[in-house]
């Protein structure tokens, strides 16, 4: 059976590539193409963008298309989209939306946010607020939400509401999509410590959204969004930066002008450059051994290694500068970029600026830690005080 | 360095502590964050009203002695001031003029500098010293000065700039006046504290003390023992904030201070901000005393310790507020980048950590 | 009437220290004499070792005395008994106990141990598990206790049972005086990572209590426990090192004797140094605003911050002896020293194992952070699951 | 240094994973905690009936050529069992013999070089390296060495001693026979590894190998960085030991391990043993390969990431088991000082950074 599917994903990869070379196609009809092929999720149905064969493929078709000259930043560029709702799509949206919605995501014509987070649930998303009432078939949303990446280009918005606040918080939730062209949708840049406004604010006032938007049925919104978060980890993928890059670089650069000789930052340098290049190699050999079929502890600890570092290397990085590190020489801004800070190639005072931001979003290093104890090293969770008592009555703020 | 030559003395006055009390009502009905974010986005950087108050309370010249129009107490006065200044961010060129310049004026008084003291104490005129040698270059030829000078603190506003160059195969301190130099800006980090590029060409410079040996040192360890004080203002602030929002916001129906990783954490940063407090204390009353053994080592200490400290508990506050910590609108990054702008105001921590361990014989 | 206070401890420390010379005078029947001048425990009743004043006076007695020549080492010999036994004897024991009782252990004729923790409560010292049954005015326990030092050469314990079982764990205990030499109490040595046994097991096997021996009340030995160990930071009390002196001091000298030339051992070796003497600072602060009866945060971190910086400073110590660090010269010798390892001056190697203890002993650096988050710092306490039910229903292991 | 050359790959043989299992198994009868106890209190450390096992199972051989009796694998092979092997703590002479002196062999070999290579397979006897030159002082004229070789693993039960010694102007590796120089067993911390002071007084060499550059760095490589893979067996260990007790102890009526405090250091000690496994297996794949700059710099970053973090590790799982972790009795003080001493035998972390500090241009 492995081996046939093997052959699926080899011959239709073969064809593709043969038909539309990556190197002189451009990038949207590639897309377009790959789609078509099977071959934008190798995991989902034939027609919907995939094989259905093992989503371990992917990874394979990725890097062939790397190799052969194409790209795959339509995974970056429309993340929320191709990363977490398409799987939702795919498993709780209707036939029609399926056609209609996953080819335009693949091919990066619709961008898709998420409106999860709300200033009162951040790490605590079960908690959220934003309410949604249905009045004959039309549903009515209320809220704020925050934290959402590309809400300003986005067409489409993935949002998780409140529909019953006397049931316990994780019961009365429903999901969404969002036309985040309808009436009563304000996306307001949200400014962050660099000036920049990567993320927004969303305030939904009086927005009416037609039930066939809804996704799952009323009060499954929790497991939808589990859905989403849960293809979160394979969304991020498997990008390893070449030996030497990423922050540490821009450290490495900072000493290389401002440096002397000082053996000291010499030595600390050196040791952020080992760790660093010990993540990668976990990077490296997560990814084998998710292709080989055998994950295990090495993928999940990237995030929280990455953060911490990060942090600390451009923090160090700006005290190499010296009397400079005290400047900012691009300035305070106050624009709204296209891509996220992280993605982008900073300098090294924007950065460590933008580094603090690392082990909050996407889940804080606190959370993170929480889930490698319990759920990778099997630690006992603490006593819960939200669980069983209606969400109204749960203390917030 | 025997220990019992050593005076190691906390006492607090009661006129040390009416200080305190007087700097920080001025400070909460003068330096609210709106009032902070209102200063820093302007190019001055300060507001010349507030300033005039300042020195109407005698906040501007408290170690000058009473005959110049000063106070007449000392550095550790300066100390408390500091402190309280650092918890509001205060946006006003109180370290350039009211600490650097007057210590340099002070190391080597004579008619001119005591002069320049009496309008600096008055609030009627202001000045900065180039304090950074590593990126000064000026040549002195008996009357003016040409060259530059970096990262000189408010040299935008300053009515005066002290420099420190070489004369007569000693050190003169010369004052050039704003308006005979050329004062660029420079894209600050912390905008709550301006900085400047200054360009000399040709401009007339008064001799203040044509002997001004040890001058910059004397004024670099005042601003920086004096910065560690204010240092730990801002530390103890962001702690308190922390504690603050940890009491009141709730994830998962509980405060989120009720949590370890929050609760440990800041109770490491307490006992880093008293540490730092001691610190930073013991170094500002050295410099009221004639120990030089004891303010080297006393400032190493403070200098290097409450520059990190303050930039861990600076960290720390935005990662314990989660996103809202990272947004421009909330006060943490402001402290932030205060932090670490003057952990490197006056040199690196290794620095000062070198000049120590060159001390101690290590 | 503060005045007239500070008139008598001056007029009573002036007859003693004129009386009986400290320096002339055999420690032993200097600290009789102390004891009849009121001058033990100033804010114990006069007869009693005190002269009913605030404690505040006492370390103004304590550095007179040091000052004139004499030694305070019995609060650190028989810190068990000066220290927490003393103030609970003061406050719950009878007249006739505390006659017989405080002032040869004042003197150091007889050595006092604490018999709190057990295997099963450690941090959590009220889930303690000793049984204590009473027949016929008699109580017999059983059960172990551990951690205790100076067992071994005690005469009497302070001991914590559980009456009990069947209400909440704070409700069900009660305290006692045990005389260590009665039949059924078997002490043995408990060996370290050092090969030292500084501490002890305690068996208590069918011991026999007298009811008069029996501290407050049956079921309130959690309040007199606390009476014990509240007492214990003013036990520990004010001594102040020299500059440079505890384990820096080993670091210093390992580097001194292997450093060499290493500017990045030289470098972090300074910031040991640093943060040694801005703790030191720290103690000298917290003794100042203690005395001006002002006392803050200062004096609460130390214990914590010793804790971590001992332990790191000898990682580094043994580190920069270089292969010599891989030795340990005294061997592992299996003795019950007399006193504590951290109140010996030892070897670099010796200190760098024995402070592995230091944030476990006296409070886990984990209990110390509780501590300081929630009483120092006012924030708010965990969700308790072992309030309310009966102790024998508490999950134990 | 074209990251393009660089050949990464984490590829698990089967027959790695059934060697891994066949070592675990073994050590599960052989190496338990009492065993260890035993074992680690005798002067020689081992057991020669279960040095006969691992001759037996091929163990004492893994990269030594087919025809010289070895197994024929690689390195990688090697690393497999080192890791096991660290998990509990064998005691058994298989670094010096089985690594550092078949590494050693296996540099320069030559009949003497591999009749002995035979016989340390065969488990006839057993060879050390005085690899620490910073610590030999020997002179070799031809026939015999005199001098001494500190910190020399297993040099008490050694059959052969092998030492690099200047020769010709260049280097020769001899072996001195344990009958002919005179070993005083160091007091070690860790005293599951051995150590000796060896006294060489006109002791009859014979000549490996004259032409013998490099041996010592290649044998320091090779045991270093087998060490490191050892380590992260040590520090995984201990990582489940206190996971373990995490979930078993309770106090407060909940298992320690649902606290924050303590699950949070483990999700950090998880977070870096990862990437210590990561380093390790990398670096030893180098050793099986001809990329002498590839080695250099994955060794480096094995050997000084990998010390530091079992030697956190282990620190950690003492804190963590709170009181009986300090305890002779538990089993954290052996790994502890596995730790501390696994992270000084080939130099220190620092000094491994400087080489590499040195090959990237820093």
């Amino acid at each position: 059976m492995a081996g046939s599917d093997d052959a699926r994903v080899a011959e239709a990869l073969d064809r593709l590539l043969t038909d539309h070379p990556p190197a002189d196609t451009p990038h949207q009809d590639f897309w377009g193409a790959q789609f078509d092929a099977g071959l934008a999720w190798v995991q989902f149905p034939e027609g919907r963008g995939g094989l259905g064969v093992n989503p371990r493929f992917q990874a394979v078709v990725n890097d062939a298309i790397v190799d052969a000259g194409g790209s795959i930043s339509n995974r970056r560029n429309n993340v929320l989209g191709i990363g977490m709702g398409a799987p939702v799509l795919v498993t709780h949206a209707s036939e029609e939306h399926q056609d209609r919605l996953l080819r335009p995501m693949f091919t990066c014509e619709e961008i898709w946010c998420q409106l999860f987070s709300e200033p009162g649930a951040g790490s605590d998303l079960a908690g959220l607020a934003t309410s949604a009432v249905e009045e004959d078939g039309t549903w009515i949303v209320n809220g704020q939400k925050v934290w959402t990446t590309l809400a300003h280009i986005a067409k489409w918005g993935l949002l998780v509401t409140r529909t019953d606040p006397d049931v316990p918080k994780h019961a009365g939730m429903t999901y969404f999509l969002l036309d985040m062209e309808a009436e009563g949708v304000d996306v307001r840049p949200l400014y962050q410590i660099t000036g920049e406004a990567e993320f927004n604010e969303v305030y939904l006032d009086d927005v009416r959204i037609p039930d066939e938007h809804r996704i799952g049925e009323v009060g499954e919104g929790w497991s939808v969004a589990m859905t989403t978060l849960s293809n979160e980890r394979v969304a991020i993928g498997s990008n390893i930066p070449e030996r030497g890059d990423g922050m540490v670089k821009h450290a490495v650069a900072a000493w290389q002008e401002h440096g002397g000789d000082d053996p000291v930052a010499r030595d600390t340098l050196t040791k952020f450059w080992i760790e660093y290049e010990a993540m990668r190699l976990t990077s490296i050999r997560a990814n084998a051994n998710r292709k080989a079929g055998n994950p295990g502890p090495e993928g999940s600890t990237g995030k929280l290694h990455w953060a911490d570092l990060n942090k600390a290397v451009t923090e160090f990085g700006m005290d190499v500068k010296g009397a400079a590190g005290m400047l900012y020489p691009k300035g305070y801004e106050f624009t709204a970029p296209e891509a996220s800070g992280t993605a982008r190639d900073e300098s090294l005072e924007q950065l460590y600026l933008r580094a603090r931001a690392n082990s909050i979003e996407g889940g804080t290093s606190e959370i993170m830690k929480n889930i490698l104890g319990e759920r990778v090293l099997g630690l006992p969770g603490e006593p819960r005080v939200d669980k069983n008592i209606p969400w109204k009555d749960v203390p917030r703020g | 360095m025997a220990e019992t030559d050593v005076v190691i003395d906390f006492t607090q006055t009661d006129e040390q502590q009416m200080l305190r009390e007087l700097v920080s009502k001025w400070l909460g009905d003068r330096s609210e964050s709106e009032r902070v974010r209102e200063l820093m986005d302007t190019e001055d950087g300060f507001d010349t009203a507030e300033w005039a108050e300042l020195a109407e309370m005698g906040l501007l010249a408290l170690p000058v002695p009473g005959e110049l129009g000063g106070a007449g107490m000392g550095w550790t006065e300066v100390g408390v001031v500091a402190e309280e200044m650092g918890r509001r961010l205060l946006c006003a060129p109180w370290l350039s003029s009211a600490v650097l310049a007057t210590a340099a004026l002070l190391h080597v008084r004579g008619d001119v500098a005591d002069e320049l003291l009496g309008q600096l104490a008055a609030g009627e005129r202001r000045a900065t010293l180039a304090h950074r040698p590593d990126h000064t270059e000026v040549t002195f030829d008996g009357s003016t000065v040409t060259g530059t000078a970096g990262f000189v603190v408010d040299g935008v506003t300053a009515d005066v700039v002290l420099l420190a160059v070489d004369h007569d195969g000693g050190t003169a301190l010369v004052a050039v006046d704003a308006a005979d130099l050329t004062a660029t800006p420079l894209p600050v980090l912390d905008l709550t504290r301006k900085q400047a590029e200054l360009a000399f060409d040709g401009a007339p410079a008064t001799v203040v003390a044509s002997d001004a040996d040890g001058v910059l040192e004397r004024a670099a360890t005042v601003g920086a023992v004096v910065l560690a004080n204010e240092s730990v203002g801002g530390a103890q602030q962001v702690l308190e904030t922390s504690v603050q929002y940890g009491r009141d916001r709730k994830q998962f129906g509980r405060a989120i201070g009720s949590y370890q990783a929050l609760k440990h954490r800041m109770a490491d940063t307490l006992k880093h901000v008293e540490a730092a407090k001691s610190a930073a204390y013991h170094a500002v009353r050295t410099l009221d005393t004639d120990d030089a053994d004891e303010t080297l080592v006393a400032s190493a200490i403070a200098v290097s310790y409450c520059g990190q400290v303050y930039e861990q508990a600076a960290g720390d506050n935005i990662q314990n507020h989660g996103g809202i910590g990272f947004t421009w609108e909330h006060d943490a990054h402001l402290y932030f980048k205060r932090a670490k702008s003057s952990k490197l105001l006056f040199g690196s921590p290794t620095t000062w950590r070198a000049a120590l361990a060159d001390h101690l014989g290590f």
